[in-house]
């Protein structure tokens, strides 16, 4: 399968993610806020008025905002109307989608450059909540009835895990100490501390101090969630939004000598309830969209230099990058033991701090993602940056992996 | 062929009457628990209904601290995965295990189903049990 | 602005709308029944198989089945995972952006063959707590807090035309007389009589009776709902789904001879908040539409032998016979009257039934229109048949027109 | 330039205080109320605020029968748009009028901003006045 037009990205821009900075601002707010950055991003400058279409992820703002229509409200305040624009979902991979309907949309030949992003603004409600709109990604009629939660459905799969492969979960936290170092250098996440530093300000107010790492997560200041899953295996409650600008290959050069091609887009999905799946140990949309992507790509995961893939759990983490045939089944955790995914690593995963880190507004994660490989393949990651990033590649999941979304992008 | 009508409610209906029902491929034989309405092996709609013993082994399990709304007063409770004899999977409660002591719970123990009424809804739950011979 | 690549409808089926008969049935269960209908329908057969991605409508899934993550809910069932699948979501106008899509996907060239649709589950909850969930295609900041609701804002609309053309409240009942005669010949409707017998039938239980539509409509039984517009203004709560399946135009022959063709689409968008619309008696997301449509199909209004257009309520139909282009500003009502819009009139409008008598499924609705196109343009729609109907039309909008796509189909 | 924060926060903050704020472009002077924070004409994002006076006429009402659930007691009432003096409109709760006699009330007749708390909303809302000399 091929594309019957290239498409580029020649812009992006977000919002820092977070759980208190934007309180006082609604969902559109935030989106019309990324989106001027994604303007002010593009090297040769955009009119506005050249957006023909306008795609946004965002996976439950009936729950928080009680608001449909989220197409229009977003064309709306951003002064575009009437040109279109629509709402797409797919639970925690929702703005992947949108930069997919994007994509598809310049390739059809019907727009020549539109926008593309997502946002959720999660922190008005309590955290049971959350808990509750977050469990819509999965299966209301067989997997919520016995009490399953987003953490306790990754839970699950971690478990099995552990038991095939022997491994643990002190092994497991290997993931948030990178990805707590990684957010420490970027200035767009939620959390910019390492794990170490946040043990001992919280520790402070309870007398308690730490050496390493290790030794906070063992603490009882890392609270269980769903067994053996605790607080830092999970990935933060925040608000944001990301954007990014696509263009037709062939008016990409308008705005930027130096556009970001997309290689390969793929889409997957897979049931809906996890006792349903072929594997409690591999997510299969994870395993065909990769294989797709590369394929349309013409590339391996060798290729790659630098990849954004979805940690939305600990556990998450090592399953996707062995799915993705970075590393083979049951070496995922040694490998991020051993540094291999880490910035000086051979293939660095999840620069950004990752979702863990960098925060996890449902509907914005995946251009969030798009984001940093932008930053990335531009040479513009800062303290962050991988030398020589040339390929580039996005993972998102909805859910605990009933879709997926993979693509390869090139400087 | 005249299809059965496979849904959820029919699925629960059966539940609360205390039968775990499946459906079965005509063509293929594949079977599913819960039932569903299309053959996931082969695409077939000629299905008809099955019921399983309700028998199996924990296949993962979990320990919620972190609950929904609708259950903020059960936590913390456990949730698992069942892989049943019928050669199937299917989540539900696991009760009459300690919460509190997770590192007891054994994979791949034995386990049948028990129907708990809960917020006005019928959940499927399963309990250890120990097998008179095997 | 043209399509890479031309696409086609090979196959349309979609369940009875109703607001009782479903009421055993979840959304992902109505959904499979309305696809088995379409696959059903491929004159020379398709295997499910051959599906490679599946587009779903669903406005508020959230509110009414505390489920998202629809898209894959929907492969899952359809017993068609790993193909892709994602949820498209603009109010009532969700399914037409799920076709969209599709026509995007397969234009673009990434799939050859796909499933569109949409469902929405609406009888679960009370009629207040659904004006609730329809609510939320309305802005949330400024017009929910006075109170407004959907029947209620176009209402707003209802009384500014009358007030600009002189119309009155008397003359607007010529719409739902002539949905219901429609309706009485669709087996698909959710009413399927004619105002007078359903006037008699319930006015038997009170001790009424009436000689005509009109002394029916102007009874008790048609009580208010938003002034000036009562209940056979309005559209009912309905549950249903509607499916199509759209080929490239390269492999559609595969599948039938007679593939219905399509010739323009386009969608718009306007101001959320109607009050910030630049004007109260037309939408301008349906003019800008409409015109982009034809001047992609290289037609004009008159060439249209057969359109459905967005009938939530009686004065939408008024504004969109108008807006389209199918008669001048402030003529609309006096055709319906004269029966230029009825079946044996020069362009018959919903042939159907309309929202008003078809139902509206809110996220099927705009599937469930391309169905009856599908089904005049085949020459198969029985009592409601058009004689020679070669090109239509569908017109559907999201909540009260922030959204609207138009599209034009040909034999 | 220092841009201003046009959030619906602020324009309910300052509807609290009796205050029906707009943002004016200061490019090409085209005047929202609400607030917004880019020009619908010119696509600037370089607005400032202004000070609706809060008067003007009733261009369009309907009378709410069937309300969403928060104000099921409240129901029959008026909502209207109302065409402010400074040219653009908006869409208010209608007071001081009778919902049970729609064809008395007037399209175009003189109305003012009242603020209304309700279910720990603030809420915007106009009454007929009249000027006392034109
Ligand atoms: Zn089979
Ligand atoms: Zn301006």
């Amino acid at each position: 399968m091929s594309l019957a037009r290239g498409v580029s990205l020649v812009g992006a821009g977000m919002t820092r993610f977070h759980h208190r900075i934007h309180q006082d601002k609604s969902g559109r707010e935030l989106f019309n806020e990324a989106a001027e950055k994604a303007i002010e991003s593009v090297d040769g400058g955009i009119d506005r008025r050249d957006l023909q279409a306008v795609f946004v992820g965002y996976f439950t703002p009936e729950a928080y905002e009680h608001q449909g229509h989220i197409g229009a409200q977003v064309t709306d305040w951003l002064g575009l109307c009437p040109v279109s624009g629509w709402r797409t979902e797919s639970a925690c991979a929702s703005s992947a989608y949108a930069f997919l309907t994007g994509v598809l949309a310049i390739a059809s030949g019907l727009y020549d450059v539109v926008l593309v992003g997502g946002v959720e603004k999660m922190t008005e409600l309590s955290t049971e909540q959350v808990t509750d709109a977050l469990s819509m990604a999965a299966c209301d009629d067989y997997e919520l009835p016995p009490g399953a939660t987003f953490p306790g459905l990754y839970a699950l799969l971690a478990q099995a895990y552990f038991k095939k492969y022997g491994a643990t979960w002190e092994q497991l936290q290997a993931v948030p100490i990178k990805s707590h170092h990684n957010g420490s250098l970027n200035s767009n996440a939620q959390f910019q501390e390492e794990i170490i530093d946040i043990g001992n300000r919280w520790g402070a107010r309870r007398g308690l101090s730490f050496k390493d790492n290790m030794e906070v997560l063992k603490s009882t200041l890392n609270r269980m969630v769903a067994y053996p899953l605790r607080l830092f295996d999970c990935c933060p409650i925040s608000d944001g939004a990301a954007t990014a600008i696509l263009a037709a290959d062939d008016v990409a050069k308008k705005y930027t000598d130096t556009p970001i091609k997309i290689k390969g887009v793929s889409a997957t999905t897979d049931n809906l309830a996890i006792h349903d799946r072929t594997s409690l140990t591999s997510l299969r949309a994870t395993v065909e969209a990769g294989k797709r992507a590369f394929s349309m790509a013409g590339m391996k995961p060798k290729d790659v230099d630098v990849a954004d893939v979805h940690d939305c759990f600990t556990i998450a983490e090592i399953l996707a990058i062995e799915d993705l045939g970075f590393f083979k089944r049951g070496e995922g955790i040694r490998a991020v033991e051993e540094g291999i995914t880490s910035l000086k690593g051979d293939i660095p995963i999840n620069t950004d701090g990752g979702l863990k880190c960098k925060g996890h507004p449902a509907g914005a994660t995946g251009v969030g993602m798009i984001h940093e490989i932008w930053k990335q393949l531009r040479g513009e990651a800062g303290k962050r940056q991988i030398s020589n990033a040339e390929i580039g590649l996005l993972h998102n999941v909805g859910g605990d992996g009933a879709s997926c979304v993979v693509s390869i992008f090139s400087r | 062929m005249s299809k059965e009508i496979f849904t959820a409610k029919t699925f629960f209906d059966n539940l609360k009457e205390k039968r775990l029902m499946g459906s079965k491929c005509k063509e293929c034989n594949a079977l599913f628990v819960p039932s569903r309405p299309v053959c996931l092996q082969c695409g077939s709609t000629n299905l008809e209904w099955i019921e399983s013993k309700g028998e199996g082994s924990l296949e993962t399990f979990t320990v919620i601290h972190v609950p929904p709304v609708s259950l903020l007063t059960k936590a913390p409770y456990v949730v698992g995965i069942v892989r049943l004899d019928e050669g199937v999977s299917i989540m539900g409660r696991i009760i009459d295990v300690d919460p509190t002591e997770p590192e007891k719970i054994e994979l791949g123990m034995r386990v049948k189903v028990v129907v708990i009424e809960e917020n006005e809804k019928t959940v499927l739950a399963f309990k250890p049990f120990t097998t008179r011979s095997t």
